[in-house]
């Protein structure tokens, strides 16, 4: 599809959108349906659509194998990170209502919210990953 | 407030977050891998045995994850038996992640080794989280977690047989696991909960209900297929044989111990002594197939060539011995299954250290390629002798103390029957390890070129593993003491 | 005996379902059919847990004023771990499959035992 | 061999059905999976834990460990598909010299 104009640049006018979306669904996990999973594949499915249509070393220029890597182990890290803030903050692990952030309510929204960008994160990383590396089996 | 009151927790997180570490940190040396799992394994080995401590002193541990109390949170458990398994698995664990580092170099690609360990600990922490929890649903993720690590585990083995070793494991891996996942899901439709103890509780009312009679069966079914007991075993010898050395010691040592003692939680902490024995009488068709898979496990050893698939066998007929005690179900075949499960990690951990120095140094896993290796590799050879004569079962070894514990039982509960078959099996241990012993000490020198031993770096830890089959043979009071507690609290006086 | 059936009509769904999966799973020949028949089977265990969760007249479990009846949260949150054990597992096994067809050249299990004799 | 097949699966689906005998309806607000844990989820979860959302609470906050073995799952997906089928620059250029001996 490297040829194609009108796709190319439907896919460049759609992109920031999708991942957009990907981020909202994030966010929106604790009022409504969504959540770090699905948001996540989202986010995921922008950067595959990315590399369909413009191939795969384009789509490293977009995000690198070591950045990949990085982010893969990122998202575990955030989460395993928030468990052991609370027990730093004298709570028990994944205790979010401990955390001093003001009232515990707030602090219990933080703490899901920084969980939910953690399995944003590894989630997409690891769509991304899937897809690359069996994409360039084809080679 | 002191740190010690999260070691359940911690015993998990430091393989856990090292998994996560590695992929990171090793990208400027490729050693740093090793360096960090050995250090993780050593300080969750040294946790293990601090949280065995403290519930021989205090009594049972229970941690409340997010501090919501169970059963609406998760709850981690470390009681007498969690507590002495946790500690035996850590070790070996360790043992063998100390061992790593030769054979990892010799036998994988320069390039993977660095996901390698990743996987690795993922593979440790899943183990280590299934022993911990008491939360069923809790052990079905964590059993995904070290299956699915298994699975890469044993497929980057050099001949491409350990690919399709590797799918078909996966496919029966995965219908254990979703069976196991069914069962859940049957339980908590009719409890409404998922806690252990809850479930213990709220259960005996509801026995005679086909819905849990049902999600019992498909229990047994899938944890039979994990551990690779008899008519289940197909996935089990292809990969032992084609998995890289470190795996195939891990695997034996570990992941089926780790499954059993899924299987003793379920039969014993979940369900009621009682139900196995008489609500549905499901102890005698374990006994009868733990027989068959003690005989058809050393019949079918005798056949092999390949050292490794001899072992292989030889461990489903020990998952046979194990099974054996969970069916008898009275504190003393409890005691001689819990003490086997420690026996039996540590003599097929050192068997199969043994075979991948020989493959290290030799490339050999032929028995006939093992022909005079008893003067060129001596120290190994010992090694490999040790465990041996302790699978066999002789007075002073650690194999020894388990099967006289599940003969006694076996009498207590009068199923006489079983004594001979483990006489027979025993004998026949005996003949098949001897062909493997006349071959390394009495056969001519069949290996060619300069052979010597294996590195330091491999045979200490082969020798720690040996070591404890000798010490756990003389000193037989300490794991029975332990067991002996864990089996009081599982079935009771 | 025909009340019986219609009240738990979503179980039989399920068990149907999980015979189909259960069966391309372990008799199909062809690698990526197995996979296809595991992903049915789990997703009829997914059915499962659904439809333990349901409650007559129950809305989706998400605070709202007009509710007089919500699901059952539980089954949901365990199912969203399920399916993506699932896709890993899916993952995992598709690995798997392009490593073996790079090795033997074919993916019908018959001819790969074949091979490896 | 494919008649052991179906008589593996209908012994499966035979005993699932069994299983069903007794389960409660579908949709009963009585069932027993409705009552004993999962009225804290729905009654409580704003107060406790301050969202709307009842899955979002159970997943992140009253279950949290449960997701973070999801993440976990996930991620060891996405190293072992790398571990399978990552090559570097030197195997491949080995492999295609392997080729291009027996071409």
């Amino acid at each position: 599809m490297k040829n194609n104009i009108i796709i190319q640049i439907i896919t460049r006018l759609l992109f920031p959108f999708i991942q957009l979306f990907g981020f909202y669904v994030i966010m929106h996990g604790e009022s409504g349906p969504g959540g770090g999973f699905q948001g996540g594949v989202i986010l995921g499915a922008s950067v595959i659509l990315y590399v369909i249509v413009f191939g795969i070393d384009e789509g490293r220029k977009l995000i690198s194998e070591k950045t990949n890597d990085i982010l893969n182990c990122t998202g575990v890290l955030i989460y395993g990170g928030v468990g052991l803030l609370c027990i730093i903050a004298g709570g028990k692990y994944l205790e979010y209502n401990i955390l001093p952030l003001g009232s515990v309510h707030f602090a219990s929204h933080m703490g899901m919210l920084g969980i939910e960008i953690g399995v944003g994160v590894t989630v997409s990383a690891v769509m991304i990953t899937l897809f690359f590396e069996t994409a360039r089996q084809g080679k | 407030m002191s740190i010690s009151q999260h070691f359940p927790v911690f015993v998990i997180l430091l393989p856990l977050i090292s998994a996560v570490l590695i992929p990171i940190l090793s990208r400027a040396k490729k050693i740093y891998g090793w360096y960090i799992s050995s250090a993780a394994t050593f300080f969750s080995f040294m946790i293990s045995v601090s949280l065995l401590r403290t519930v021989l002193d205090k009594g049972e541990i229970s941690y409340w994850l997010g501090n919501w109390e169970p059963p609406w949170g998760i709850e981690y458990v470390v009681d007498y038996l969690s507590g002495f398994v946790l500690v035996v698995i850590s070790f070996i664990i360790f043992v063998i992640t100390l061992y790593s580092r030769n054979s990892v170099d010799k036998e994988i690609p320069e390039d993977k080794v660095v996901p390698f360990y990743s996987i690795y600990m993922l593979f440790v922490a899943g183990l280590l989280g299934m022993i911990v929890t008491g939360d069923i649903f809790n052990l079905y993720v964590f059993i995904e977690i070290s299956s699915l690590a298994g699975y890469a585990l044993i497929a980057v083995g050099r001949k491409r047989d350990a690919l399709i070793a590797s799918y078909n494991y996966l496919i029966l891996g995965t219908i254990a696991a979703t069976f196991i996942l069914l069962g859940i899901g049957y339980l908590y439709m009719m409890t409404g909960t998922l806690n252990m103890a809850d479930l213990r509780e709220r259960l005996p009312a509801l026995y005679n209900t086909t819905v849990i009679r049902t999600a019992f069966a498909f229990f047994s079914v899938g944890l039979s297929l994990k551990i690779a007991l008899f008519p289940l075993h197909i996935w089990l010898p292809n990969a032992y044989t084609h998995a890289p050395s470190v795996i195939a010691a891990l695997q034996a040592a570990t992941a089926t111990k780790v499954g059993v003692y899924a299987m003793i939680r379920i039969m014993f902490t979940v369900f009621k002594p009682h139900f196995i024995l008489e609500v549905v009488p499901v102890a005698r068709l374990f006994l009868v197939l733990s027989a068959v898979a003690i005989i058809a496990g050393s019949l079918l050893a005798f056949g092999q060539k390949d050292i490794r698939r001899v072992l292989a066998y030889s461990s489903i007929g020990q998952i046979g011995y194990i099974v054996m005690g969970i069916a008898l179900a009275n504190r003393l075949s409890i005691i001689g299954s819990l003490i086997h499960i420690l026996n039996h990690a540590l003599m097929k951990g050192g068997l199969f250290l043994v075979v991948g120095a020989v493959v290290y140094k030799t490339g050999i896993t032929d028995i006939d390629g093992f022909k005079g290796l008893g003067k060129k590799m001596p120290f190994s050879m010992a090694a490999f002798t040790i465990c041996a004569l302790s699978m066999v079962g002789i007075p002073l070894t650690a194999g020894f103390v388990s099967k006289w514990y599940l003969a006694l039982g076996a009498l207590q509960a009068g199923k006489w029957i079983m004594v001979p078959v483990i006489l027979i099996s025993s004998l026949l241990t005996a003949i098949y390890f001897w062909r493997i012993i006349d071959n390394i000490y009495f056969e001519g020198h069949e290996v060619e070129g300069k052979i010597d031993d294996a590195p330091p770096g491999m045979l200490v830890p082969t020798f720690a593993l040996a070591f404890c089959c000798i010490l756990f043979g003389i000193v037989a009071s300490i794991p029975v003491n332990i067991t002996g507690l864990a089996a009081e609290m599982l079935v009771g006086g | 005996m025909i009340e019986f059936i219609l009240a738990k009509y979503n179980y039989w769904i399920y068990i149907t379902l999980m015979m189909i999966g259960f069966y391309a799973m372990i008799a199909k020949p062809n690698l990526i059919k197995k996979i296809i028949g595991m992903n049915i089977f789990q997703t009829a265990v997914f059915l499962f847990y659904i439809s333990i969760a349901k409650v007559k007249g129950g809305t989706a479990p998400i605070e709202w004023e007009k509710a007089v009846q919500y699901d059952n949260p539980l089954p949901h949150v365990l199912i969203l771990t399920a399916i993506v054990v699932s896709v890993s597992t899916t993952a995992v096994a598709l690995a798997l499959i392009i490593k073996i067809y790079k090795a033997y050249g074919t993916i019908e299990e018959d001819k790969i035992l074949e091979m490896n004799k | 061999m494919k008649t052991t097949y179906l008589f593996v699966v209908l012994i499966t689906g035979i005993a699932l059905a069994y299983g069903t005998i007794d389960m409660p309806n579908f949709g009963d607000p009585q069932a027993p999976a409705n009552h004993h844990v999962a009225p804290r989820y729905i009654e409580k979860t704003h107060e406790e834990t301050g969202v709307d959302n009842m899955v979002t609470s159970v997943l992140a906050s009253y279950r949290g460990y449960d997701t973070f073995g999801e993440t976990t799952v996930i991620f060891t997906a996405g190293i072992c598909v790398i571990l399978l089928l990552r090559e570097t620059r030197d195997n491949k250029k080995k492999n295609r010299r392997k080729k291009g001996v027996r071409s």
